[in-house]
């Protein structure tokens, strides 16, 4: 079935070879921690440690917290990053007996999480507490979500709006709509022509990989903190072939710069 | 602003209702559209000048890909570019190809090939130097089946069998290599374009996109996106160079404006922040 | 058994998956490239379906509102406009095989609703952008005061209006574009790469479980 | 059909000012609007997917591959989350959808946004290009999180913050403009459009009655 015509596609060599290389350093990363012979500490994320102050307002105040993901499909890795965060948020919200809404605009996005939110006030001992309706499908176009994210926060005053996902425009609806709700707003996304928005009317911003790594970060689990150690390994390698490319090309030898295009 | 009374009016800005702050941009924005004042275009900026460039200097009967993305909420910033785009390839004589990435884009083409031609599949043309292949589902998986096969749809939007069409018949390898540029009109994101035509095809990006997107495209300019035009103000300037001003050029003195009103409101804002963290300073 | 069929074998799925299409964008094979090409329409078709689901628990949830007698109106709007545009686009394909994107009813329902709210909203934030320039964009740190600056150079430049104020204003934002943003935004699309690959790997691993439900 | 043309700009026209009436506060005319936004941008989208997932069936259905029923009855899997003991099946479509969007998005990326970046980075020809590099370097070693920043990498990730926030400052400015475009494309709609704008008083006077209704409310 597969005649002998199998090749590499030009220009991607590289690309294969540091995919490979990307997993071999991931599970030495891995192995390292696990095994203990290194123990790396993840730095403080303060926007997620003032979920709880988020969490704990919302419980005095006897208003809801609101948690979207925004935009994103289920394969989207910040809509995934997300989901993590929301699992725990919810689960604190149901043992402190507070509403929690949770929004997201991608069908694909809908079993997956009912059955976590439902999971976590399992887990956190009332499932009776749980509504599928506080986990609101609002369409699947940007600005109708939108829309009806912002009506939710302003008319249900929620006291915590948590916006970890992926964003486009909407992002200052939703933090507008905070704020008018007086909310406290912990926000976070990748998409750089959003993240000004959020870092300027947001109390804590997770700026890009913040955000994917907040899952491991919040988990603590050896494992999980040993893929970051391997995503910093490939950081430095990548740091290393700018430092070394940028220096070689100024003083003529472009050689490793050609490299890098194949 | 030592006086008594300053420092109150001062208090009172920092206090003031939002909402005054929204009549205030209703007002800005809506003046000029009504009443043009006419302040000078100035001078062109290289994104813009890069593309007009390159189309400008493609031998005619090159092919153009464009794609339509945007959605009824980007087309103010979308439309007027890709209309001055069009008439520019017009004028050059070059062939483009059609698409819509998503739905609601697809009136959009429409809307071009009538204001620009007059017609869509009538035109004597059509099928000649411009083909529309309608909607492509799924943006970026269906421009990777695009740029592999340029017959990956097999007929066009009207129902017309592309392999039939002289538009296809002298192109070599009938994929994205045998195309001069790929220019992206929406507000989404243009990485796609650049990671499935450029990168494997070595076919340059070009761009119509909402002013949003232009910081997102800057890592990819010069080398793989030639040249784009950031929103209201990068389609007025087109316009203005195929001397042909329209709704954008229009737009800009609204525009104007309204920068400036925003810029305003944040020398207010930290002017009274400044003033009460002082006056906190003083106290303490 | 079944915390095999709950979990693993979706793992399993997923990674197999991954790696399959992962292979296909770097390697050159007709047979696999086109087999991969068809895994990608399926998955097309299969996610469509979910929007089934979420009709369904969105119309349950407006209906279970007008049962209680809350938000009555609102909700029925809700429903008759769900209802409406889903009968109209679904009856009018079935009988007379008309495409909803190419359906004279369902593209006026489209442009005397969606469309304008789409235009709406996105035009919004203008007031918005103004009302937390207002009162937000406070110069209280120097990497606050560089992002003001910045930004207030860049808005400057590219209206007409900065030129007439200062005629290297342009100069200058496009300068902040072209150096300053495109250092930062090259980063942030690097960064987000770096924990991509790392948060595919603990997916794949079944750390990361967020898209399954936390249990079993 | 005029008659419908003109109807549908009046709807246009008519959820416009009801959503924008947002700016004053939360209100009858904009949950209404609101609904209604929801409610029909819910049904178009069904439809497209409805409409994407049938465009993608009809020519292999046609051409006889039978296989391609397995997307339907993997699709269909979803919807047995009503049922208490077999909800779990949602994860295999789930599975199969991200599966293949993560390889088609990471090989690809990783030549695109990781090695191709680094390659534009490294090719230094002014000193702009220069000023880059420095910008590159610091920024992305700000995210090294395994680590304390102290000494000497403390400057190093302070000077990449500094670039990031003026990359944000940037990023802010040309959003600034985008959104006034569009604010200005919307206002043109409405004053310009023929029965559009005869709904502007009626909006204002409406508005004028909530804010009187609202003073006496207080009183």
């Amino acid at each position: 079935m597969f005649d002998a015509t199998l090749s590499i596609r030009s220009g991607y060599y590289g690309s294969l070879l540091m995919f490979i290389v990307a997993i071999g350093i991931i599970g030495l990363g891995i192995y390292l921690t696990v095994k203990g012979v290194l123990k790396p500490k993840i730095r403080r994320l303060p926007g997620i440690d003032a979920l709880d102050e988020s969490i704990g307002r919302a419980t005095e105040l006897g208003r809801p917290v609101h948690f979207t993901v925004g935009i994103g499909t289920i394969s989207n890795v910040q809509v995934i990053a997300g989901l993590s965060i929301a699992g725990y948020v919810a689960r604190r919200c149901a043992e402190l007996g507070v509403r929690f809404f949770f929004t997201f605009s991608e069908p694909t996005v809908q079993p997956a999480a009912l059955d976590l939110i439902r999971e976590a006030y399992t887990l956190a001992g009332k499932p009776e507490d749980f509504s599928p309706d506080n986990v609101m499908w609002l369409s699947d176009r940007q600005f109708s979500f939108a829309t009806g994210v912002m009506g939710l926060v302003v008319r249900e005053k929620v006291a915590a709006n948590l916006l970890l996902g992926y964003f486009a425009a909407e992002s200052l609806i939703f933090s507008e709509a905070g704020y008018r709700a007086g909310a406290i707003q912990i926000a976070g996304t990748t998409n750089s022509y959003q993240i000004p928005f959020f870092i300027t009317t947001c109390d804590y911003t997770l700026i890009s990989e913040e955000l994917i790594t907040a899952g491991a970060y919040m988990s603590q689990e050896k494992g999980q903190i040993g893929t970051i150690l391997g995503q910093d390994y490939i950081r430095v390698i990548g740091l290393a072939l700018m430092g070394i490319g940028s220096i070689l090309y100024v003083i003529g030898i472009k050689t490793l710069t050609q490299w890098l295009g194949v | 602003m030592g006086t008594k009374g300053s420092k109150s009016f001062i208090e009172k800005l920092q206090e003031l209702d939002v909402r005054y702050v929204y009549v205030l941009v209703l007002l800005v924005i809506t003046v000029p559209i009504l009443r043009p004042i006419g302040i000078p275009p100035g001078k062109t900026s290289p994104e813009t000048l890069g593309l007009y460039r390159y189309i400008d200097e493609l031998p005619s009967k090159s092919v153009i890909l464009m794609i339509a993305d945007q959605s009824p909420a980007a087309a103010a910033e979308c439309q007027p570019g890709m209309l001055a785009i069009m008439y520019h390839t017009v004028a050059k004589g070059l062939r483009v190809l059609f698409y819509a990435s998503r739905t609601d884009a697809i009136p959009y083409i429409d809307d071009v090939m009538v204001k620009v031609l007059g017609k869509t599949s009538d035109h004597p043309d059509y099928g000649k130097l411009y083909v529309n292949l309608g909607y492509i589902p799924q943006a970026e998986v269906g421009l990777t089946g695009l740029a592999s096969d340029v017959f990956f749809t097999n007929k066009d939007a009207y129902g017309n069998d592309l392999r039939s069409m002289e538009f296809f018949e002298d192109l070599p390898k009938k994929d994205a290599s045998d195309w001069k540029l790929a220019i992206y009109f929406g507000a989404s994101s243009l990485d796609w374009v650049v990671r499935q035509v450029t990168d494997p095809y070595g076919c340059p990006t070009g761009g119509g996109v909402a002013a949003v997107l232009v910081t997102r495209i800057y890592p990819y300019y010069p080398h793989s996106v030639i040249g784009f035009l950031s929103g209201l103000k990068g389609s007025a300037e087109y316009e203005l160079m195929i001397q042909k001003p329209a709704e954008a050029a229009a737009g800009m003195d609204a525009q104007s404006l309204g920068h400036l009103a925003i810029v305003i409101m944040i020398v207010l804002g930290n002017i009274g922040y400044l003033a009460s963290r002082l006056k906190s300073q003083g106290g303490a | 058994m079944s915390v095999v069929v709950k979990r693993y074998i979706p793992i399993v799925i997923l990674a197999g998956l991954a790696l399959f299409s992962a292979g296909d964008t770097l390697l050159l094979e007709p047979t696999y490239n086109s087999l991969a090409t068809s895994g990608r329409s399926a998955s097309a078709v299969i996610s469509a379906f979910a929007v089934g689901l979420s009709v369904m628990l969105l119309s349950r949830n407006h209906a279970r509102r007008i049962m209680r007698k809350r938000t009555v109106v609102e909700s029925s709007v809700l429903l008759i406009c769900l209802w409406s545009m889903l009968v109209v686009g679904f009856f009018r394909f079935v009988v007379y095989g008309i495409r909803p994107s190419g359906d004279y009813m369902v593209q006026r329902l489209f442009n005397g609703i969606v469309a304008p709210g789409d235009s709406t909203i996105y035009a919004i934030l203008a007031f918005f952008i103004a009302s937390a320039a207002y009162r937000a964009f406070r110069a209280r740190t120097i990497e606050a005061t560089i992002l003001l600056v910045a930004g207030i150079v860049v808005m400057l430049g590219k209206a007409p209006i900065g030129e007439l104020l200062w005629g290297g204003l342009p100069d200058v934002s496009n300068w902040i574009l072209n150096v300053i943003n495109t250092a930062g935004s090259r980063v942030i699309l690097m960064s987000a790469i770096l924990a991509m690959i790392a948060l595919y790997i603990r997916i794949i691993l079944g750390y990361e479980r967020g898209w399954m439900g936390r249990g079993d | 059909m005029e008659t419908i043309e003109a109807l549908t700009v009046l709807a246009g026209s008519g959820i416009t000012l009801a959503l924008l009436s947002y700016l004053w506060r939360e209100n009858l005319a904009f949950r209404i609007a609101e609904h209604a936004y929801i409610g029909a941008a819910a049904g178009y989208g069904t439809l497209v997917l409805a409409e994407n997932a049938w465009r993608l069936l009809e020519a292999p259905l046609a051409r006889g591959e039978w296989y391609w029923y397995l997307t339907i009855v993997l699709g269909l899997s979803y919807f047995f989350f009503f049922s208490k003991n077999y909800f779990w099946l949602y994860r295999y479509p789930i599975a199969y959808v991200i599966g293949n969007d993560i390889g088609v998005v990471v090989a690809r990326s990783v030549k695109t946004q990781f090695l191709e970046q680094i390659r534009v980075t490294t090719t230094i020809t002014d000193l702009n290009a220069a000023i880059i590099a420095v910008g590159v370097f610091t920024a992305l070693f700000y995210f090294y999180s395994t680590m304390e920043h102290k000494g000497v990498f403390r400057g190093v990730s302070k000077i990449g913050i500094y670039f990031l926030m003026g990359a944000f400052g940037a990023s802010f400015g040309a959003t600034v403009m985008a959104r006034i475009s569009l604010l200005i494309g919307r206002l043109r709609f409405l004053y310009f459009t023929e029965p559009a704008y005869y709904l502007i008083p009626v909006a204002i006077l409406l508005l004028f009655i909530g804010i009187f209704m609202d003073r006496r409310k207080k009183t």
